[in-house]
């Protein structure tokens, strides 16, 4: 059946595990950090970069269940590298809106980890509506010349290539009219503000001050980007969903392993009725947000509608069940949850931060729901 | 999940397609009132038995019984199948005391005699049996129980009440725990009885829900006589028999719980679309009530899932764990704010007590439009969804024991 | 100050809770059933029906806290006698939109419990806005004729005289053209039909079909009635409010009394710490009923806008934690809970029917926030 | 509740205009700031101390002290408007582990030279206080610790270590409990001491918060010698001082809770004006924000009314019971729920780490507008409101015990 795990993958799973565990996450950045770059080529030698990638571009042959299993990987880390960012947007946005030239020249790249790229989508009015794009994108001569402003870029510092959406006609949330932008990082006009996250991964502000680019800058069909925009993003939704089931089952491992110790009033905590049953409804909250993120997963192929209503729903499960799991990983642990100590903090930080990106539970409820009446009537999209 | 996920070939499809069409043609309009009107666990009795006897007709009247009993022998896709296709006809709710129950402990535990007269008489729908398990000292804390069995040469002579015994005014059979032995574990000295309901020495109190619903009874023995071979499994080992009926009911309730969460969204999307708003609108277009409608979709989207993973991965033979007890904890819950949602979905109509009115076949008309008759009945009925088959405080205590070790 | 109870008040509370208790209740029905009119003249002779009344009309002063502090009592109970539909409705627009001759001629023998009224304001499509009214009342000669529905009309069964809102003017929703009637009740072309509630209270369907009444029979301004039907609609939240207090309050103490006595595993179930927590859970509940209950009653006099918004926040909590009390209640008992046996079942229920009327969580929390845009544009009303 | 429920006398508000217009006149932009930034207990050190020193030079510097020691003699009527117009000034929120905590103690256990000697130096600014309870082993079970204190001669030797001490970088001074002996009942054995904190043997060690904020602190001891004229009340008697401080602590924080509730709306009310919501308007047109913030500002009213109530209600020099520990349960978590939706309402720029930006003074310019700068770690350092001072579970086990008699 469909909806299962096949032994392949979860031999998959296990070994970027350890991978992870021994070489990225909380305890081995702390105890034998390395540069990102070698990280990342690590990865790259690993081929995690290319599993969603086809075959013929040297990938792993695309399932959309192989990246969940690395980013559930990932999230027991938690690993901090910008894969989302590049493998998943970036690299999402070249499989679903590049032509085959562009593939064929990029995506080898990508998977061999020598290019590094970003996506910048949001802006300072945007909040979480894709369609709102004020970034303009004007014909000068043979190209364009972008200006404007893109917010919270993750994994803008490391980027050698920036996607960038921006209007080439329309008003400022039209559907129609946006375009994807292929720019270097280093292009002049481009100026960046980089910054550590809460969570620990980094971002930029980015400010296009009159960027001149070509015009086969343009990565899919000028002015009619949007939907390929919102296939990235629901790409990249299931991704983060996938990472946060990864981090609440290392939070509810961390949890039970912690209650069991941790004596109070002369028994273990774990003892105490309250304590147990705490635990017990976060791990009922770990499979609510399992079971429709790998729903999700499967229904990223097909059309918008599906699509979308499954992504919706994995993610509007993931902030209320995963922020659960969350803030109770703090709780349970009392004052030492509340540090930079412990990887407890980390995985609840990080929870936090998928909460918020792509939008949170209402925007994304709302966006199930319109949805639905679809055919009725025109959906608000993202 | 709906069949396309299950990746079905042809004969999938027209498995689904007989059992669709055998829906079609069997199902009456007085089984499908009688479905619509269940508030509880059951419908009306008399819909619930015919419909047994309609299955039983076509062969599948336990199809997931083992085939030397009666069963139909399916894979475990073609029981998904069976439970998509329940779940889009809804026929009544019959008494699965007897055939989900009792049944796959005769067959575990039961001699051949026993096996040879009780299991027919389940399939084919000619016993009805009723569930002697609470008392009213001993609810959670089942092993507390108290009902007298003392030896009397081929016989027990049973002294002491059963309470909570739903539909007990119908059934002609009642297995029982007994206690046969006081010893120092109260789980030990415990006895299976399988219990003819027209003993001597049995007498009824009807005991009615808040629901206005004559569902529950307090079963009294007064010297009621049982002969030994009606035992089932050894003296003061029954309580091996109760845990396995719970594990197999545990399991089985996962699916069938999630059938009906997919059967009460669809119904309630249907009743909001027959309540006004009082704004010139439905109560569709009412942006919180659609908010919380939406909620509760995306939970049972999970149920569904996580149920049928949980299915697709289980180990053939192997002895299910407590991960279905687990996600059952959220589904009752999900379960019950359906019902919620639908009782203040009908708004004022929800006082009215119409218990006359919500019969197959009744003289008592509605007050107010049809679709006000279920819902707030549904609803008060529905609390019990937390307190019979173990509370969630209980299932919590099972699950953090069980399954976390704690 | 202001939001707190004098001693005498305290001591009516526990004057009209032993009267209740011993006459009124749940185990009083049982035991020693009386006829709904000698429990209605009983309390007559308390002075019961008179406590919101002013003075010169033989009534108790009408403190808006008097009428709390009795339907605590009542909620304790609890007590089906058709008070708020007689007292608190159809007294309140006798109150609030009554002429000086109307009052000195009904609210004595309202008070004396000779007459008894009911309000029949809700209709098939209305759900809970009060502006949407139907029954349409034509000018007949000197006088109308009202036609349509009016539903769930409690008290409808015992009611002499109903008053009825009927549209005079204008369309099915608008705020205006609402006129209050007064109809007796068994003026030709009504016809009811009574049942009783599941909360064991009586309602009853009522039509009206070319009823006949002069034009003395309006009460209060011709086509201005909403804001008066709003305010006496108010006066009831508050009053049903306070009847939940007192369900929420006897449930609590059945619920403590209960578990402490109720054995399971070799204890009580009182030394369960997750039954332990439920319980405070309850009563912490029923500290913000109570809270917001007292409030509410005590801006009941104000302006519209803040008397709405104090209103309508005592009944969105109420719908969150009163509900959870109800709920709770019946839990913790367990089966018996669930029976028509015990009295924990009927508070459930009664609050379960408090929480509907006039508009659950959704309805008043909507009405809340409106109201605090009211200065900026109009409100939705209820 | 505003000054207009209290029945206010004119000589009520004259008095509610001379505390707003010493407001007005004495709260500078950086105590403005400093409050604003303030994302667990306390506002940054400086700003904290400079504001006791002006409310102190006003007379004013710990007004619900008695007379004597240099309170301000207030009625409970000018208490709740002092209350009132703290809330809409919002002073930056000054170390009150002195004023608060231990000046209770020492008022009722210390010695007439503690008291001369402590007590002006807290009401004047001049002293700061750390609190030693937690330690590594002790945190909700606090009877556990463990630190030990050895008598030798006039002096306790102490040795071992406290955790979770807020702002013991800043404070001269810190109030321990210390094991002097090991008794049967473990709260037996316990002492309270009054320490230097430049006592020699003290070292610190610093722990940074999710928030990115130096906060707690280890305190670590070894061989610190406190003279025995520094305990606070008998040997071993210690645990009744710390139940004293308790109690006190949970009367006032109720009307402290309340307080920051209400600013916490209206800050929040600010918050969604300045956030754009994605489609042309500001983040208040947003149906299902506003829901939750007016869930949330009911929840409000009712804390406010509550407290409020109890105040009004409370026997003059009776202590208080669990009410306003009972209370102070859903308090907290509206206060954490708020803050939630303040990290919620800034979307993206919940991201960027912005401890540099988040000091009164700095050059560390702020990613994104201004107002994004607070709401994230507010958020993740409020998660410290339902472990700090007591988890939820002690606390609702307390109020079954104390309160319900559970």
């Amino acid at each position: 059946m469909r909806y299962t795990w096949s032994e392949e993958q979860r031999l998959l799973r296990d070994t970027v595990e350890r991978y992870v565990i021994e070489n990225l996450g909380f305890a081995a950045r702390r105890d034998k950090p390395q540069t990102p770059r070698a990280a990342w080529r690590d990865m790259a030698s690993l081929g995690l970069l290319g599993v969603a990638f086809d075959e013929r571009y040297g990938g792993g042959g695309g399932s959309p269940l192989d990246t969940v299993l690395v980013m559930e990987a990932f999230g027991r880390g938690p690993v901090v590298e910008p894969y989302v960012s590049t493998v998943v947007l970036g690299g999402g946005v070249l499989r679903h809106a590049g032509d085959e030239a562009l593939k064929a020249e990029l995506i080898p790249k990508l998977i061999a980890g020598d290019t590094l790229f970003s996506f910048a989508y949001a802006e300072p009015r945007s909040r979480f509506n894709l369609a709102n794009v004020e970034l303009r994108a004007q014909t000068v001569g043979n190209g364009y010349e972008l200006s404007g402003q893109k917010i919270v870029v993750y994994g803008g510092p490391e980027a050698d290539v920036l996607f960038v959406s921006a209007r080439t006609a329309g008003d400022t949330r039209d559907r129609d009219g946006i375009s994807l932008f292929m720019v270097p990082a280093d292009a002049a006009g481009v100026s960046r503000q980089d910054y550590q996250t809460m969570d620990g991964l980094t971002a930029s502000e980015i400010a296009f001050d009159r960027v001149r680019v070509p015009a086969e800058a343009i990565v899919g069909e000028p002015g009619g980007a949007l939907p390929t925009i919102e296939r990235v993003i629901d790409d990249a939704i299931v991704a983060v969903c996938a990472e946060a089931v990864g981090a609440m089952s290392a939070l509810n491992e961390r949890c039970v392993e912690y209650c069991k110790t941790r004596v109070a009033f002369g028994q273990p905590i774990s003892k105490f009725q309250v304590v147990q049953h705490r635990l017990v409804d976060m791990h009922v909250a770990y499979e609510q947000v399992a079971a429709l993120t790998l729903r999700a997963a499967l229904a990223l192929d097909q059309d918008p509608v599906s699509r979308g209503r499954a992504v919706a729903a994995a993610k509007v499960q993931l902030g209320q069940d995963a922020v659960f799991v969350g803030k109770n990983g703090v709780q349970l642990h009392g004052a030492i949850g509340m540090t930079e100590d412990l990887d407890v903090g980390h995985f609840f930080k990080r929870i936090t931060m998928i909460n918020s990106l792509f939008g949170p539970v209402e925007h994304q409820l709302r966006r199930y729901r319109e949805l639905r009446g679809h055919n009725e009537g025109a959906a608000r999209g993202h | 999940m709906d069949i396309e996920q299950l990746d079905p070939t042809p004969e999938d499809y027209a498995f689904r397609d007989e059992v669709r069409r055998f829906y079609d043609q069997n199902l009456t309009d007085e089984h499908r009132r009688a479905a619509l009107l269940t508030t509880w666990a059951l419908a009306e009795f008399e819909y619930g038995r015919s419909w047994q006897k309609i299955l039983y007709a076509r062969g599948w009247g336990a199809p997931n019984w083992p085939v030397e009993y009666g069963g139909a022998g399916w894979s475990p896709k073609q029981r998904l199948i069976w439970e998509m296709e329940s779940q889009r006809a809804r026929p009544p709710e019959i008494m699965r005391m007897g055939k989900n129950l009792v049944a796959p402990c005769i067959m575990t535990f039961g001699t051949d005699e026993q096996k040879a007269y009780f299991l027919p008489r389940i399939i084919s729908g000619e016993d009805w049996w009723a569930q002697g398990y609470s008392e009213p000292g001993a609810g959670s804390d089942l092993a507390s129980l108290q009902l007298q069995a003392t030896s009397d040469g081929d016989d027990y002579i049973l002294n002491g009440s059963k309470i909570w015994t739903t539909f007990a005014q119908f059934a002609n059979r009642i297995f029982c725990l007994v206690r046969t032995a006081k010893m120092q574990k109260k789980q030990e000295g415990i006895t299976f009885l399988l219990i003819d309901m027209d003993s001597p020495g049995i007498e009824l109190r009807p005991i009615y829900t808040i629901a206005g619903e004559h569902e529950f009874n307090q079963v009294f023995f007064t010297d009621v006589r049982v002969p030994k071979s009606r035992r089932l499994g050894e003296e003061n080992a029954g309580w091996s028999v109760a845990r396995h009926l719970l594990l197999y009911e545990h399991s089985a309730g996962l699916l069938r719980m999630v059938t009906e969460l997919r059967w009460r969204v669809r119904w309630l999307n249907e009743l909001v679309g027959l309540e006004a708003d009082g704004y010139g609108g439905s109560l569709r277009d009412d942006p919180d009530f659609s908010r919380r409608l939406s909620l509760l979709e995306i939970a049972v989207e999970a149920a569904d899932f996580a149920a049928a993973q949980l299915i697709a991965d289980a180990k053939p033979g192997a002895p299910p764990d407590a991960t279905g007890e687990l996600l059952n904890i959220r589904n009752r819950e999900t379960a019950q704010a359906l019902t919620e949602l639908g009782a203040e979905a009908v708004g004022y109509y929800g006082a009215p007590d119409q218990r006359g009115a919500r019969k197959v076949v009744t003289d008592v008309p509605v007050v107010g439009p049809p679709h006000v008759l279920l819902p707030m009945p549904f609803y008060l009925a529905q609390r019990a969804n937390t307190i019979a088959g173990g509370t969630p405080e209980i299932h919590r205590n099972n699950v953090a024991k069980h399954l976390l070790g704690l």
